[in-house]
């Protein structure tokens, strides 16, 4: 990875900061592959092709060239609106565990030297929940692409509407859905790229209302859950129900993309949709990971 | 957001079924001994009321979502015929299916046509099955968005009845795209260049229900619910005990009061003591008021202001701090409209 | 039958001129039923409810109100442009047979005091089938639908397009779709009532474009026919394919109409739509039957 | 239209046949019995040539029918990979299902921005299987139609490859409204608010050619063919005899230059001499050239002007008359624009 994303300023990441040489076992093949190799390979598992979750952080890292991202809104957080049961322990814990303020990061920045606003949930953050400031900042990001005549990159990772948060949440799905209404009415174009998981709130408003739909293989995708739908059919879902692959074949998306490919894939995307071609910044050295 | 006092809900209860049973006891012992028990009888009854009015006048959040499920409350088919006239359903997505779960209809308000829409529940378990209990299928967003286009092209005003546990929990819905169609009729109903009415009569369940409920008013009944996810869920998700689904919904802030403190609902309309089933006629005639009001109002704003106006009602919902701003102490701040 | 219509000049209909008392054989439940009583009830078996097919002007006299029916392009009629084999001959027999120098009539009229414009496809005529004129006498009658700010509604009847003017016939269904493509810009309220049957291009053109779309009970709707499924499939398919009854179940339709309640719905929706009120006319004698 | 004398294509048809029967017969000959039949062979290879070059001069409808149908014939994909760069090929109709019988793709053409879709036939049965031979279900009308509605969200040109036996003759294809499907696609072409440009180039069946071929300017290559109902259809329905295939092609008057006549192609593309499959290079750069001309020419036009132009070219196809005005002789009109 990278690692040249500059650091929010909330709390210290210590996530991967592992000593050097260890071993992570695949979740999927079960195979045990050096960390470093998983790195390098952005890390999707080098036998079976799974592709381990990022975060928001890496995320942005592999998508976007060095050193040009401006983030918005970094230190905007939900409060505990609803006075909710252990809410605010929980938002603590997930602040110290990630590093970030909230589950989502937002800002423009370049992929290969198209200007885009962009955004990236994060899963590690409570399950990249949508309470009110992630729908706040999806809005305001939106909102700043119609300004901009920008277009609109958003990577999802959620679990759904924050439920602590009550209808709160749930109205989330409605205002990021009309700004991006509203983006679509401006012209510009919205990339959105559904990662593992990508299911609830988040796929029933913005996720699903991209110009073009992109997936990572494998990605889980969809509304309901797994479980809660064996209750209610009383049988067993195929193995591949709700995959990335699934929603291809049922219409649902444009795109399978594998992480290698999907920087590229966006980079064409943005330059077929005209977005906006920057000067390439001058070369820098990478910063330090922390500050 | 005003706080209330906890009341003890769960003792009122246990005492009013205790009398209840008791009553019982002696209806029939009177019956079998041609014993005299009037007034004794009598006497626990009047008790009975006065519990039950005292549960009725402040019910907790969870009478409320019992209230809210009664299955004798009024229903979308009920509210169509004392409220519209010359109502004609019409149906279909034009895609894939005719979904019963929701119906669609043209009708009158006052006498000025409307197109009507909601989720379709039924008074016993034959139509419930027939209807999926107002659950509905991806086509049956569709077919809402049909007819909500169709109004929009006649610059027809939309009027959604909400009362729905949620959307269908099942493989085919999945596999149909519901999220697709529930996330496109939001960004619709956003932009969708006729008024909206929304009004949540029995549950409001998730993204099934907000599916057909973006508009310029939304109204709602005093004992619907509105939330995020069923209180038994999220007692189960949260704390691994469905049981304490109680404490889940009084957590949710899933009552019309609280919606309205929370600046989500913009009117709750009255019921009768006891819940609307009570007096169907006294629900009819607020909700008929509500929607007359609103819709009067609604019909007077221009159409690029009506949009507008949309747009900033849903934009400032919701609570953010900006946890590190001017020091690190965070500013409570609305969403900026 | 009300039997009012003003006829148009071609030939001289002979249709169901038998010797009274005669007794027709329901082609469905095979009941012998004395003709006066099929008459009186619309032409529906009163035994089975079966909906016998109608002629243009039987749907136009138990639609509209008497006296009120303007006719348009009553003469318009196909050439051969093409040169076909026989088709010279068929639109002879054709107007023959029915009296009509097309396979629809369009003009304006009432309903329940409800001005609108109306069209009835005739499947007596060459299976109703649209070529250029069926295609010009439905455009013009959209286009004065939006001229006259009145509501459209079309009768189909048809077994698709008449293959004997090539694809001269299949442009008709672009030609049709485009005007009402602008009567619903214009918005106005098109209504289509699908009758038995109506198939091939006419399905894939004007009738599945109405606002509303209606059906008689039975009707045969669909495109591809029944008899070519069944090779492709190598099944045979169930009875209830392809009827008005399927299609409102498969969401492709509103409503199933029986023929008694047809005017009184097209009345309310007219009403609903806002089509304008016209003074009822004064109570005249009806006309002989013909001219 | 220009009448054009017959000729005796069926002959020529059948004297090559013999030839070519004729000079393998002297191969097999020459192998066997160590002859050589040199000087023969080419003689009979040049009269074989002469009569195909006869053939390719002045095919009959029904050849040009077998043409369009040549397995080899330049497919959509070859169009793709020759004509546009920067290809990005979209899935789905976020409805259903992703119909591989219809390809969608955002790509370049010239440098510029356009929406490029068509019929996706294979060059093997296994594609063709895969593909269903081009033969759209209604989600593939309906992937198109979202692919064209994205074209006109940004403004940019449609082209459409035109290439199908028809829609596809099945049960769900049925179920699922293949008729409302198509019907719908054609009102919306019809008012799209971006260039469509419209390639037949092989063969154009029907309603599922339709479906996706309504535009601003349609262009055909030369023996493509484009027609109500297959000539083996006509001359079943009509004739109740398919052998009569041959002639109902010929009275269909389904080949490019019939339908130029007629006003419905405004430009044939030539193929080189023997059919497109031949020499796929020399297709590809009449297309090119057609479609960079049509494109450019379009781009200047207005767009009010342009939506109006295109009602205008599809209201004035048809042949009709008023038999009985002024008289009674009838008045030969085409229909009024
Ligand atoms: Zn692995
Ligand atoms: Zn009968």
């Amino acid at each position: 990875m990278l690692n040249w994303l500059r650091r929010p300023k909330y709390g210290t990441v210590e996530r991967r900061e592992m000593p050097a040489g260890i071993w992570d076992k695949c979740p999927r093949c079960r195979n045990l592959i050096y960390r470093k190799e998983l790195e390098r390979n952005l890390m999707v598992c080098p036998k079976c092709g799974y592709h381990h979750r990022l975060s928001a952080v890496e995320r942005l890292e592999i998508t976007l060239d060095q050193q040009a991202f401006q983030e918005y809104d970094a230190s905007l957080t939900s409060t505990d609106p609803l006075g909710f049961e252990g809410y605010g322990a929980k938002l603590a814990e997930a602040r110290e565990k990630t590093g970030q303020a909230e589950a989502v990061i937002t800002g423009d920045g370049t992929i290969d030297g198209r200007r885009t606003v962009v955004a990236a949930l994060d899963f590690h953050f409570m399950g990249g929940s949508m309470g009110s400031a992630v729908g706040e900042k999806i809005t305001r990001a939106t909102e700043r692409a119609v300004e901009s005549r920008l277009p609109l990159v958003i990577f999802s990772a959620s679990g759904g509407a924050r439920m602590q948060e009550g209808v709160l949440s749930l109205m989330q799905l409605a205002k990021t859905s009309a700004a991006i209404g509203r983006l679509h009415e401006a012209g510009l174009p919205y990339l959105s790229v559904m990662c593992d998981p990508t299911t609830g709130g988040v796929t029933a408003s913005f996720a699903f209302l991209g110009d073009i739909i992109l997936a990572e293989p494998g990605a889980l995708i969809g509304f309901a859950g797994r479980r809660v739908i064996e209750q209610t059919i009383r049988r067993k879902l195929p193995d591949d129900f709700q995959t990335a692959e699934f929603c291809l074949q049922r219409g649902l998306i444009d795109m399978v993309v594998s992480r290698a490919e999907m920087r590229a894939t966006l980079a064409r995307l943005l330059a077929f949709f005209g977005a906006p071609r920057v000067a390439p910044a001058p070369e820098e050295p990478a910063p330090a990971a922390q500050p | 957001m005003t706080q209330r006092p906890p009341r003890p809900a769960a003792d009122l209860d246990h005492q009013l079924a205790e009398l209840e049973q008791e009553i019982g006891r002696l209806h029939v012992r009177a019956r079998d001994h041609s014993e005299s028990r009037e007034t004794e009888i009598a006497a626990l009854e009047q008790r009975a009321a006065q519990l039950r009015e005292e549960i009725y006048r402040n019910p907790s959040p969870w009478h409320i979502v019992q209230l809210a499920r009664q299955a004798q409350r009024p229903r979308l088919v009920d509210f169509l015929g004392s409220l519209f006239t010359d109502v004609i359903e019409i149906h279909g997505d034009r895609l894939f299916r005719d979904d019963p779960a929701l119906l669609t209809a043209l009708g009158r308000f006052d006498g000025q046509p409307v197109v009507v829409l909601g989720h379709n529940r039924g008074k016993d378990t034959k139509e419930n099955i027939a209807r999926n209990f107002g659950m509905p299928y991806p086509e049956g967003y569709r077919k809402a968005l049909r007819a909500m286009r169709l109004a929009e092209k006649f610059g027809y005003p939309v009027i959604s009845f909400v009362d729905t546990t949620g959307a269908h929990p099942g493989d085919q819905a999945e596999e149909r795209g519901q999220a697709e169609a529930i996330a496109r009729n939001i960004q619709e109903m956003s932009r969708l260049k006729s008024p909206i009415l929304v009004v949540v009569t029995g549950e409001g369940g998730s993204g099934g229900a907000l599916a057909i409920a973006v508009g310029d008013a939304v109204l709602m009944l005093q004992y619907a619910v509105y939330t995020v996810i069923s209180p038994e869920g999220c007692a189960a998700i949260l704390w691994h005990d469905a049981s304490r689904a109680r404490d889940a919904a009084a957590a949710l802030k899933l009552t019309a009061r609280d919606l309205q403190d929370l600046g989500i609902v913009d009117e709750v309309l009255p019921e009768p003591l006891g819940g609307g089933h009570r007096d169907a006629e006294a629900v009819y005639r607020v909700v008929r008021d509500g929607l007359g009001r609103h819709l009067q109002a609604l019909r007077e704003v221009p159409r690029e202001v009506l949009l507008d106006r949309r747009y900033a009602k849903y934009r400032r919902i919701g609570r953010v701090v900006e946890t590190l701003a001017a020091g690190g102490d965070g500013d409570r701040a609305e969403a900026r409209p």
